[in-house]
């Protein structure tokens, strides 16, 4: 079983068809599979669902598959750095489905781990609780989410070996090790692809089991959407905290 | 002589307690982490999944694989560890977070919350907010008293209940002005008391700039 | 002339596939991993934590943090990773092991699984089994075609319906005994077929041991 | 906030009380948190309903416990290692609930995580559904189990920092990281303590947030329960399967 691929276009052969859904992992352009993405430009497929924490930037990550018109749906929890996106939504030519971010990531998990749904306090009374089920438990009230899979999972590790287990870097983790194990194929790009025996393996964030195709990307500059910074001269470090709302 | 942002989350980082593990949300929460009283030790946790934020990187140092919920370049700390959105929401739904301090576009006196979309506007999304109000141990609101308009006219931020779509219900247990601060009982009866006010504010100006029913109790 | 408990194994190894995740019960399904065929690539999962598993460890070499599921002491290959027994059962639940190879009781004409409990015994709990069986994508038994009662006398176990308390309902998709091979259209309403007899055995052998119907396609 | 103690007593301290629910990480004799164990049998507390995945064997680990019946009921995938349990509960002195193993697993996780409920294939139509929701979804039949949170936790971990970030090893793993969240308090003891900065912060199984308190415990010769082997002469390999059933 060679899950090794000379390149984004041969790891995605016979993958893609219109219409069909695919998970993104990446928390804003941190950890996006960047090269899986421009690939499925490439490919010119179209009428897709993404489900993807965000929708890229103009032109970046999934911002390229908005730019081409290829994506019909997206089901995020934050969109709001992507001006192609507001013109589309607002144009009626793109629908979106808002999800809280941790009940999306846990829809993720849950259609990964053979649980089609489960309740959750998130949400409840809120708009996003409309047309769900809901119910009491122990005098607290919850609403019903399912579980989400997918057609195809693109991920992006740092290291990889050669039987598709996986380590990811700092919070460039986010949202791949779910996604890797909530579709019928998961293709996984990394920076790093080594042998088997060369990760350790208490470390390993995803198990091979869930990778059927892997490619290497060659390390390239990586984008950064908030340029923060402090002066060297402050004596006092300055705050860092920042959430989505 | 309301407060200013920075006297606001002043006023908000009292609520920390040693050994807290908070979340911060954008904007003047933001700045609660300079308030962080020194031999205390408070671990800021970033929902995309960091637990022990530092601050932002000296010029250069900037590591695109590391960044905090608004998406901006920060750095790590001895004490800090990455996980997965799933595992660091699972910390957040399950009541692992002592506190939650965020901003607001408009609160109720029962502790509803309305912070994430504005209907005829483009809607970004609810990002985490969501999820962190139901499920954090203690979430403070960090807001202007009264919204600005356009016109120059201004509109009440505390209500008796918010039109704008909800973030959560019954979720706010504090709420933190540039005019004072207040009190929800959001799971009993107890209703909205007003406990403090910014130095120069009367309760008179309060009463004016706020829509919703309150009790006074200043300590 | 009966299949040996060996021959069983080797038969249930041609159910392997190149780049297969199985997971192995304990008993002849254990055997099985003699029989991979070279060049062959397959991954054992145990699900208390571990995928690539190897053989046992050499004497003197035992160690007590790296156990199977059957708590003995093994080790480790390139391939392996380790995860948590939720990571472990999601894994299984969540249909990503191709296939899962234990033994059995009682199996149905429809596909229903007893293998964890016989009332009046001491009950030991059905470990992983009911999870294996629920989610594992095919499952396939390995057992005995009849059992020896205590007092000579031999009882069916391929049946109508189990009379055991089940592990599962239409789970089976195959049923390996020492006399043939049977496969179970499990979801649809195709019943059971015997498809393969061992050495010497006969169909009327089969039939005068076995209470569920079946059909007969042998290959 | 101190959250390393001395000994296993003083990280008990205040925590134990008659009728209490405590959750014991490992599996088998593999991973348990032994000292926690022992302190917690000197400490005379009792009527305590346990979850941990197995029972522990005639005077180790939880069999401890039931030695001095302090134990009025288990929540348990398996207990078959141990006489001891086997006369209480067949004398009527012990309760025992059956979990399938991944539905223990993911009841433990879902109570730490902020689900009271999830759906599962596991053990519809079985015993184990019997009293319990079941619900259809896409044409598959399902039942609801629910979210587990005890009053304490109790895990064993290979190392850990001071501020009770830990590492697990091998599979010695197991439950500990699912029942280090699913607690009002968690104690760890943990092989090797170490200061902040010396774990590697992308390989941290269990963020110290989970974890109260900490006890370092010297490393002693750890118990095998089924020790298999295979001769140096072997040409090929013995095969190494087995499961629980």
């Amino acid at each position: 079983m060679k899950k090794v691929h000379p390149d984004p276009k041969a790891a995605l052969d016979g993958l893609l068809h219109d219409g069909m859904t695919i998970m993104a992992g990446g928390f804003g352009l941190c950890g996006i599979p960047d090269e899986l993405i421009a690939a499925i430009q490439a490919s010119g497929v179209k009428d897709l669902t993404v489900i993807s924490n965000n929708a890229g930037v103009d032109g970046v990550g999934l911002g390229k598959l908005l730019e081409t018109r290829q994506i019909r749906k997206m089901i995020s929890s934050y969109v709001g750095e992507n001006k192609e996106f507001a013109r589309q939504y607002l144009g009626g030519e793109l629908e979106i489905e808002f999800n809280p971010q941790g009940t999306l990531a846990e829809r993720i998990r849950a259609g990964g781990a053979g649980i089609p749904a489960f309740y959750t306090k998130t949400g409840y009374g809120t708009q996003v609780a409309e047309g769900k089920e809901t119910k009491e438990f122990d005098g607290h009230h919850y609403v019903m989410e399912r579980g989400l899979f997918a057609d195809l999972a693109i991920v992006h590790a740092y290291q990889g070996d050669t039987e598709g287990n996986l380590i990811y870097r700092k919070t460039a983790r986010n949202f791949n090790p779910m996604m890797a194990t909530a579709a019928k194929v998961t293709v996984a790009q990394v920076e790093h692809l080594v042998q088997p025996g060369e990760l350790d393996a208490d470390f390993i964030h995803t198990p091979g089991i869930f990778i059927k195709r892997i490619i290497h990307v060659p390390v390239r500059e990586k984008q950064i959407e908030q340029r923060t910074t402090r002066k060297r001269k402050d004596a006092a470090p300055a705050a860092a905290g920042g959430g989505a709302v | 002589m309301a407060w200013t942002r920075d006297q606001m989350a002043e006023r908000a980082a009292k609520e920390l307690q040693d050994g807290f593990y908070v979340n911060l949300g954008i904007g003047i929460p933001t700045l609660v982490s300079n308030y962080i009283p020194d031999g205390m030790t408070v671990q800021l946790q970033s929902e995309n999944g960091m637990l022990g934020m530092g601050p932002f990187p000296y010029e250069g140092e900037e590591d695109p694989d590391l960044i905090n919920a608004g998406k901006q370049t920060i750095t790590a700390l001895p004490t800090t560890s990455y996980f997965s959105s799933s595992d660091s929401f699972g910390m957040i739904r399950g009541g692992h977070i002592n506190l939650s301090i965020l901003g607001a576009m408009q609160v109720a006196q029962n502790g509803d919350l309305a912070n994430w979309m504005i209907p005829g506007k483009m809607v970004k999304g609810m990002g985490g907010a969501m999820d962190l109000v139901a499920g954090v141990k203690k979430v403070v609101v960090v807001m202007e008293h009264v919204a600005k308009n356009k016109d120059g006219s201004e509109s009440a931020k505390l209500l008796k209940s918010c039109d704008l779509p909800l973030t959560g219900t019954q979720v706010v247990d504090m709420v933190i002005t540039d005019l004072g601060v207040f009190t929800i009982d959001k799971h009993g009866e107890g209703g909205m008391t007003l406990v403090e006010l910014a130095d120069g504010v009367t309760e008179g100006e309060i009463k004016a700039k706020t829509e919703g029913a309150f009790a006074v109790a200043l300590r």
